[in-house]
């Protein structure tokens, strides 16, 4: 039983993190706001890019995932850019 | 219903074709292709590179096409996106819609075609004489697709 | 603003593809091919003739060209219609809008098809296991095209 | 100088009248429905399918036209059924 959860950046978020994606440790369970808080923590980029206000869209379980999201151990979760496809 | 998410050019012709083949029920055939501009803001653009999630993609046009199939009487759907490096005039998108009436196939290409733009997870960085950047979301594309949750008459 | 009428089939792939040949600024192309079906009003139809009065099919189909284009931001069209016999799962007509933007293209595209319709002068005669008959005017695509005539909202 | 128009009949209407075109000696001028009350006065096909209530198009030189609009001599005059086509 996984006791992590896969975090998934994408597009301008992938550059500005510096990473395509990494692996978090999670004990029990979390939301997409908390996860989100635990990011903005970190500072930098990740404070600026996931600060309120500022447009990005996260899934999990690669469905788009709203703040009230529950998080467990073994999801996947995305964050990313608004979409421009097409 | 096929969806394909591929870096490899499409062969509209024999696309199209290959959809209604064999089905003469079809009667009209509404299809939709998206190509790489060279201006776009403003700015000459260079080219592009297409990003997007693999998994959630596939499953994203997987929905609105099943969407599209529940809220109009059409026969057979087809979305192919490229993903990659894209240069002006390429394909980037072909969206097909079969059906017996040409209002319906119509109205469900656009309706696919509305949301892939508003929900499916692609991303456009441009190549500019300024440098490469991200495309930011237009505001059209979020009204074109709100128009279709708000049960807009046609 | 190209207008074909004619009696042989036509390449979708190559017709398109010449539309927007060399010209970068085209995004989005809408088309729209309409078949014979085998089966109309709850008959079994084994083939169609396609009437058109010659002369006057051509001004028409010139008309709703140049009707879109004053109506829409789009760069191009084509109308290619057959007539002559045609049978089931034939491609009797194609439409195609090139604009800089889908949500014109897909407009115009559909505009075009319900004038098309109502106003261009074809007329079907089908044959089914009955015999041969006239096709009668539904009264769905005189109402297509006077959405456009009431300026009704897309 | 013409004093005749040409009729085109198209369709259903074609094989009902039994001709594809014919040409009518004119006179000065006329309108569509004075037209139309000619051929009517011939009985038969004419009067059935050109009869008030009945659904057909008339083309005045390639153009569709009301019953006002005024046909004179060297005018192609086509009467038809309504379009079917695409």
């Amino acid at each position: 039983m996984s006791s992590h959860i896969t975090l998934v950046y994408l597009a301008r978020l992938r550059e500005r993190f510096g990473a395509a994606r990494e692996t978090l440790p999670l004990a029990g369970e979390t939301t997409v706001a908390g996860l989100l808080e635990t990011l903005r923590a970190r500072g930098g980029e990740f404070a600026v890019e996931l600060a309120a206000g500022r447009a990005f869209r996260v899934a999990v379980n690669q469905e788009v995932a709203g703040p009230e999201q529950r998080i467990v151990a073994g999801d996947e979760v995305a964050i990313f850019p608004p979409v421009t496809g097409g | 219903m096929a969806v394909r998410v591929q870096t490899a050019d499409f062969d509209v012709g024999a696309e199209l074709a290959a959809l209604r083949s064999g089905n003469p029920a079809v009667g009209a055939v509404a299809s939709f292709i998206g190509c790489v501009r060279d201006m776009n803001e403003g700015d000459r653009v260079g080219g592009m590179f297409l990003e997007h999630y693999p998994g959630m993609t596939e499953r994203e046009l997987e929905k609105i096409a099943a969407e599209a199939k529940a809220r109009w009487d059409i026969f057979d759907t087809l979305i192919i996106h490229r993903v990659g490096e894209l240069k002006p005039l390429d394909q980037i998108v072909l969206v097909a819609v079969t059906s017996a009436h040409r209002g319906e196939a119509l109205a469900a290409c656009e309706f696919i075609m509305d949301y892939l733009k508003t929900r499916a997870p692609f991303w456009k960085r441009e190549s500019t004489p300024e440098g490469e950047r991200w495309v930011d979301a237009r505001v059209s594309d979020d009204a074109a697709a709100a128009r279709w949750d708000a049960g807009a008459a046609r």
